[in-house]
C-alpha cells in the first residue's frame, strides 16, 4: 500500500514533507509510520516555525538549573529548594470542549512539573474569550473556568491566580493557558533523558484508548466550518487517577531507581518515547502488544497516536522492577514492561510478532523540519487622541464605566470555583498583584503572576513584548518578591502567514531584551500558532508568568489599603499616555495609537527602589498600575479594604483624564505612613526616582478633591456586578 | 405527557466514574462484571397534547442543553 | 491524645489536617484506608478532598473501605469521630450521620470563606467557642447541600445537634447568607451520642497566622479538653 | 448479558440540579415544561447467562452501591 496525496494531507503534512520522509527512511512510509511522523513533525511538537526565533530568548542566569528543552524549567531559590514551572496552552480542544479542554490542559501542565520530581503547589492560568455579545462566550466562560477548578480542586492543587479578558478578537478562538508550579530537592530533578542499554521502557498510568487520535495535529491547525468534524479528538480527563499517577511517581522518585522519565502529553507515546530515546542518543523497542488498552482491538496507529490522559513512560534502573511495581499496585495503576533500549538508534515497533514501524529517531526529532519563515514588519500607527476632540465624559462616570467592565471587573465569580488554598500554604490567593505560596514547612515563599497585554502586542508587537515582561516583573515587585524568571506561552495566529510571523518575531524580540535587561530568564514555554478561524487570527498575545522569590515571609505585601492617615506615594513618572488605554477602549470603544512607551532603565530603577524601600519596611501596601491607569489602581487598593482615598488633583498642567487614566509603564503606588515621609523621600532623591505623594487614606469615601466623591462600598458594587449578570440562570 | 431521556457516554470517550464503580463492583464480589458505564437519567413532564410537537421539545431540549453531543449521545422514550 | 487520620485515593486534605493536629501536639497516624486495623484513638479523622474522585455519589466509593468498618465499630463504640467535607460525605454514605449532602444549589463549586455561628457549645468539640460565636471558616465543596426529612430535622434542632449554621456579619440566618442551598443553614451535624460531628467548612484551614484567622483553633482546642 | 439501571431522586427529596436545569430550560423558551428531575443511568453488561441470577446480582449492586436508597429509588431493566 502506498501513501496517497490525500493521506498526507489529511495528516497535516505539504507533500515535500513526505518526500523528505521518504528519503530518510530510503523507502515509503506505512500507514503507522506516516502517522507517527505526522505526530512529531507538527508545529505542536516540532516548534518548526518557532525554534530559530526562540533561540534568541536568554535562558540563563544564575539561579536557572535547567531552561528551556525539558518538561518544565527549573530554578534555584536557595537553601535545597529548587522551583519547577511551565506555562501551556489547550486552546483548541478548549473551544471545541471547554471542560474538558480546559481540565486536560491542567492535566497536561500538572504531569510536566511533576515528571521532574517536583510536588505541584500551585496552578495559574490564562484564560481570554471573544465578545460577551458572542454568543458562544458565555457557554464557554462558564465551561472553561468550571474545567480548570474541576481538575485541579480534585487534585488538590490549589488554583491561586491568573487573567480572564474578553476581546472579540477571540471570538472564535479563545485561549486557555494553564501554568503549574512545583516544588522539588534542587538534588532530586528528574530529566527525560534515557540513558543506559536494555533498560526496561514502563508504561504507567491510564489505559490507553482512542481519545485525541491526532489532537496534536489538530492543535496546528486553522479551524474552518468543517471542524465539527475534528470533535472526536476530544480528550477526557480524570483528575483522581492524576492524583494517583502524582502520588505514585513521587514516591517512586524518593529511592534512585528512575533513570529517566517522560509524560504523555501531545503525541502520546510516540513523542514521549521518541524524546526520551533521542535526547539520550539511543534506539527504542517497543512490543505494542503490551501497551494497556481501555478498548479490544486497539490498532497500533491508535496505540501510538492516542492522546489519552494521566500516562507516562520511564526507563527503570534494571533490579528495581519489583519494587517500583508494588507502588503503583498500591496505588492501583497499571505498571507494564513495553519495551527497551537499544543501541540502534530506531524507533522499532512490534506487534503480533510483526515489525509494524521502524524509524531513525534523528529522523523524527533532528531531521524535523524547521523553517525561517517569511515575515514583514508591522506598520505601526502613529496616531495621537486628543481628550478635547472626544465627548465629554465626567472622570467618575469613566472610571465606573470602566471598574463594571467584563475586563476589569471583580473576578470572584471565578475564584470562587477554584480551591484557592488547600495544602494550606496560600499566603495570597488571587485578587491581588501576585499569588503568593509559602514553601511548606520553610520561612519562605514564592510569588507567581501571569500576565498579557494582547491590545498593546497588537499595535506595537515589539513595546508589547517589552511591556508584558515589565508588567510581570512590576507584579512580583508589588508584593514585595525579588523576580527570578519566568516561563512564556507565546499566541499567534497562522506562521505561514509572512504578517503573523512578523508579529510572532518582533514579539519575541521585545520579550528578549526586557528580559536581558531585568536578568529575568526564559526557562519554560510554549508556542500555539494557528490561532485563527476562517483567516481571522487573534491579536497576539503572548502570556508571561513569573517567578519572584521572598526571603522573609514576613514582608509579604497585598494591596489592601491599611490605614486612614496614611499616604499613597505614586513612584514613576506620569506623563498621561492615553492611546490603548482602557479609558479610550471601555469609554469611547477607541483602540488606536501606539501602546505606551516602554524605557527599561526607568523600569529597572523604579523596581529596585520599591524592593529597597519594602526591605527597609517603609511600605504598608502596594499595587502596580496597569490597565485603567492611576485612577483604577488607587480604585482597586480602596476597594480591597473598604477604605477610601483622598485624591490630590495633579498639580502640573496635564490633564486630568490623561493624569488619572494614561497608562504609563514603570509605576507603583505605595502605602506610607506620614511620619516617615521625608525618609522616603530623602532616600528617592538620592537614587533618582521620580516620586509623587497623590493621596491620603481616609475612611468610607473615595474621592478626588474637588472633583467627585463616592462611597467606596458603592464602587466596589460597581466592580462585582459584571460577571453575575452576565452568568445567571435567569 | 411524560418522557425519559437517557444520555450516555459515546463508545471510545473515557468514562472515569464507570471505570472506578467497576472496579469497586469487582471488589466487592461481583466478579462475573464486564463492564459498567455511567450516563444520565432525566424525567420530563410536558405541559403539552401534541406528543409529535412535546417529542421534538424534548429534541431540543436535548441536543441544547441535556447531551453534550460532542462525548454524549442520547435517547428519548416516551414514558407510558 | 493520640489521633488518626483516615486517608482514601483522593483525599487531599490529609496532610492539612496532620499539620493542624501536629500543631496542637496530637500524636496522629495516617491510615491508609487498605489497612483492617485501626490505631487506639481518641480522635478519629476523615479528611477532605475527592476520594475516588467524587464518582458515583461523593464519599459512596471510600464507604466501602476495608478501614470503614473499623471506623463505623469505633463510632459505635463512642469514639470521637470529626469527618470533615468530604470526611462528612463519608461519614453519611456510611450510615454513621444521617441525611444526604446533594449537589449545591447553584451547582457550581464553591470555594471560600463564610461565617458560620456556633449554635450549642455543649458538645466534645466545641466547648471552647461561646453560643452564638461567629466564626468564619473556609469551605470548598461540589456536594455540601445537606437535607434531610422532617422528623430528622426536627430532632436535629431539638436536640443541639447542629452545631454550626451559616450567617453574616450580624449572625442573620437566612436564604441570603447561605452558601449552598444546605436546610435551615446546615454547616454541620452529631449524630445523637454526639461524639461523630460531620462539618463541611474546614477548620484546618483557619489555624495559622500568615495564611487566615485562626477560627478553627477552637476546634482542635475543644478535643483537647 | 445486559442491563440498564436508572437511579432516581425520591418525591420528596430536593433536586438541585433538575431545578436548575428546568429553570435554563424554561430561559431557553421552552415554557410548557412542567417539571424535570435528574438521576443516573447505568449500562451493565455481565458475564452471566442465567438471567436469574445476573438479575440478582444487578439487584444487589444497585443495593450495596449504585443507588443511596435514604434518597434515591432503583429501577433495574432488561436491555435487549
Ligand atoms: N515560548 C517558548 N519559550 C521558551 N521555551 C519554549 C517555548 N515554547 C516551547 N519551549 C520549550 O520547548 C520544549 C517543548 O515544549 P512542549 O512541546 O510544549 O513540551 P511538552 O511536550 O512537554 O508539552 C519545552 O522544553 C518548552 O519549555
Ligand atoms: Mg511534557
Amino acid at each position: 500500500m502506498t501513501i496517497t496525496k490525500n493521506q498526507i494531507k489529511t495528516h497535516g503534512l505539504k507533500i515535500n514533507e513526505y518526500e523528505k520522509i521518504k528519503e530518510l527512511l530510503g523507502r515509503d512510509a506505512n500507514l503507522l509510520e506516516l502517522g507517527i511522523f505526522s505526530a512529531m513533525w507538527n508545529e505542536h511538537c516540532s516548534y518548526k516555525s518557532s525554534k530559530i526565533h526562540l533561540k534568541r530568548l536568554p535562558t540563563r542566569s544564575s539561579i536557572v538549573i535547567q531552561g528551556p528543552g525539558e518538561n518544565a524549567g527549573v530554578i534555584d531559590i536557595g537553601d535545597d529548594d529548587a522551583i519547577v514551572f511551565k506555562i501551556e496552552s489547550h486552546n483548541h480542544p478548549s473551544f471545541i470542549e471547554p471542560y474538558q479542554g480546559a481540565a486536560t490542559g491542567v492535566g497536561g501542565i500538572l504531569r510536566d512539573v511533576f515528571t521532574m520530581g517536583a510536588r505541584p503547589i500551585a496552578l495559574m492560568n490564562s484564560i481570554h474569550f471573544g465578545s460577551p455579545q458572542n454568543k458562544k462566550t458565555q457557554n464557554l466562560l462558564s465551561g472553561v473556568v468550571s474545567g480548570i477548578g474541576g481538575y485541579g480542586n480534585s487534585v488538590g492543587i490549589p488554583t491561586v491566580g491568573g487573567e480572564t479578558k474578553f476581546n472579540s478578537t477571540y471570538n472564535e478562538n479563545i485561549l486557555v493557558n494553564a501554568m503549574a508550579i512545583g516544588h522539588a530537592n534542587k538534588n532530586k530533578i528528574f530529566y527525560s533523558k534515557a540513558k543506559g542499554l536494555n533498560k526496561s521502557v514502563v508504561y504507567v498510568g491510564s489505559k490507553t484508548g482512542r481519545d485525541g487520535i491526532h489532537g496534536a495535529t489538530m492543535a496546528s491547525a486553522e479551524f474552518d466550518e468543517n471542524s465539527e468534524e475534528k470533535k472526536p479528538t476530544v480528550q477526557v480527563g480524570d483528575p483522581f487517577t492524576e492524583k494517583l499517577l502524582l502520588e505514585a511517581c513521587l514516591e517512586l522518585m524518593k529511592d534512585n531507581s528512575i533513570i529517566s522519565i517522560q509524560d504523555m502529553g501531545a503525541a502520546g507515546l510516540t513523542s514521549s518515547s521518541v524524546e526520551m530515546a533521542s535526547k539520550g542518543k539511543l534506539g527504542i523497542e517497543l512490543n505494542l502488544n503490551k501497551v494497556p488498552c481501555r478498548e479490544n482491538n486497539m490498532t497500533p496507529y491508535e496505540m501510538m497516536l492516542s492522546e489519552s490522559q494521566e500516562r507516562m513512560l520511564i526507563i527503570l534502573d534494571d533490579k528495581k522492577e519489583v519494587e517500583a511495581k508494588k507502588i503503583f499496585d498500591k496505588w492501583d495503576l497499571d505498571f507494564v514492561v513495553i519495551g527497551k533500549t537499544t543501541n540502534t538508534n530506531r524507533l522499532v515497533l512490534n506487534f503480533d510478532n510483526q515489525k509494524v514501524a521502524d524509524i531513525p529517531i534523528a529522523a523524527l526529532s533532528d531531521e524535523a523540519p524547521l523553517y525561517d519563515r517569511k515575515w514583514t514588519k508591522v506598520k505601526l500607527s502613529k496616531n495621537k487622541i486628543k481628550i478635547k476632540d472626544l465627548k465629554k465624559i465626567k472622570i467618575e462616570d469613566a472610571l465606573i464605566k470602566i471598574l463594571s467592565s467584563p475586563n476589569h471587573s471583580n473576578k470572584s465569580w471565578i475564584t470562587d470555583q477554584y480551591d484557592q488554598v488547600v495544602m494550606c500554604d496560600t499566603v495570597q490567593k488571587s485578587g491581588g498583584d501576585s499569588a503568593v505560596i509559602r514553601i511548606h514547612d520553610k520561612d519562605k515563599a514564592i510569588a507567581i503572576s501571569v500576565d498579557s497585554s494582547a491590545n498593546y502586542c497588537k499595535a506595537d508587537p515589539k513595546s508589547g513584548g517589552k511591556q508584558i515582561v515589565c508588567e510581570n516583573w512590576r507584579n512580583l515587585i508589588s508584593v514585595g518578591a525579588k523576580p527570578l524568571a519566568i516561563t512564556n506561552c507565546l499566541n499567534f495566529g497562522n506562521p505561514e502567514k509572512p504578517k503573523i510571523m512578523g508579529e510572532f518575531v518582533e514579539c519575541i524580540n521585545g520579550i528578549k531584551e526586557a528580559c536581558e535587561f531585568l536578568n529575568f530568564p526564559v526557562v519554560s514555554g510554549n508556542v500555539s500558532f494557528y490561532n485563527e478561524t476562517n483567516s481571522k487570527s487573534i491579536s497576539p498575545t503572548p502570556v508571561i508568568g513569573g517567578i519572584g522569590v521572598f526571603n522573609n515571609i514576613k514582608k509579604i505585601l497585598n494591596i489592601k489599603t491599611k490605614k486612614p492617615g496614611n499616604l499613597i506615594l505614586a513612584i514613576g513618572k506620569t506623563l498621561g499616555h492615553i492611546e490603548q488605554s482602557a479609558f479610550l477602549k471601555e469609554n469611547f470603544s477607541i483602540s488606536d495609537g501606539p501602546p505606551p512607551e516602554v524605557n527599561l532603565t526607568n523600569e529597572k530603577n523604579n523596581g529596585l527602589a520599591v524592593l529597597k524601600l519594602i526591605k527597609e519596611n517603609f511600605v504598608l501596601s502596594a499595587h502596580d498600575i496597569s490597565s485603567g491607569g492611576m485612577l483604577v489602581a488607587l480604585a482597586e487598593m480602596s476597594m480591597a479594604s473598604k477604605l477610601g482615598l483622598k485624591i490630590y488633583k495633579p498639580k502640573k498642567l496635564i490633564n486630568s483624564i490623561e493624569y488619572f487614566f494614561g497608562e504609563d509603564q514603570g509605576r507603583y503606588l505605595l502605602e506610607i505612613d506620614k511620619t516617615n515621609l521625608k525618609k522616603i523621600e530623602s532616600s528617592l532623591k538620592k537614587s533618582n526616582i521620580f516620586f509623587e505623594v497623590i493621596a491620603e487614606i481616609q475612611n468610607d469615601m473615595f474621592e478626588i478633591e474637588k472633583t467627585f466623591s463616592i462611597k467606596v462600598n458603592d464602587l466596589y458594587n460597581h466592580n462585582n456586578k459584571w460577571y453575575h449578570g452576565f452568568n445567571a440562570v435567569n | 405527557m411524560k418522557f425519559s431521556v437517557t444520555v450516555t457516554l459515546k463508545k471510545d470517550v473515557l468514562d472515569p466514574q464507570g471505570k472506578i464503580v467497576g472496579q469497586t463492583l469487582k471488589n466487592m464480589g461481583i466478579k462475573n462484571l464486564n463492564q459498567i458505564r455511567q450516563g444520565k437519567f432525566f424525567e420530563i413532564d410536558m405541559d403539552e397534547k401534541d406528543s409529535i410537537k412535546a417529542e421534538k421539545q424534548v429534541k431540543e431540549m436535548c441536543e441544547k442543553l441535556l447531551a453534550n453531543q460532542i462525548i454524549e449521545d442520547f435517547k428519548i422514550n416516551k414514558a407510558e | 491524645m493520640k489521633s488518626s487520620v483516615i486517608v482514601f485515593p483522593g483525599s487531599n486534605c490529609d496532610r492539612d489536617v496532620a499539620i493542624a493536629l501536629e500543631k496542637l501536639q496530637f500524636k496522629n497516624s495516617m491510615i491508609w484506608h487498605k489497612e483492617t486495623e485501626l490505631p487506639k484513638s481518641d480522635l478519629i479523622v476523615v479528611p477532605g478532598g475527592f476520594s475516588y474522585g467524587d464518582y458515583l455519589r461523593s464519599g459512596a466509593i471510600a464507604a466501602k473501605s476495608n478501614i470503614l468498618s473499623e471506623v463505623i465499630n469505633a463510632g459505635k463504640k463512642g469514639a470521637l469521630i470529626l469527618g470533615i467535607c468530604n470526611g462528612f460525605q463519608i461519614l453519611i454514605e456510611c450510615g454513621l450521620l444521617k441525611g444526604a449532602l446533594l449537589r449545591n444549589s447553584g451547582l457550581k463549586f464553591i470555594s471560600k470563606n463564610i461565617l458560620v455561628k456556633v449554635q450549642s457549645n455543649n458538645n466534645k468539640f466545641f466547648n471552647k467557642y461561646k453560643t452564638n460565636e461567629i466564626l468564619k471558616l473556609n469551605i470548598a465543596h461540589n456536594e455540601g447541600n445537606y437535607f434531610t426529612d422532617k422528623k430528622h430535622l426536627e430532632e436535629l434542632e431539638n436536640n443541639e445537634l447542629i452545631p454550626l449554621k451559616y450567617c453574616d456579619e450580624k449572625g442573620n440566618i437566612n436564604l441570603k447568607t447561605n452558601p449552598n442551598g444546605s436546610i435551615n443553614n446546615i454547616a454541620a451535624i452529631f449524630n445523637n451520642n454526639k461524639n461523630i460531628l460531620g462539618m463541611m467548612p474546614h477548620p484546618e484551614r483557619m489555624v495559622d497566622k500568615i495564611l487566615s484567622e485562626e477560627d478553627g483553633l477552637g476546634l482542635f482546642l475543644s478535643l483537647m479538653n
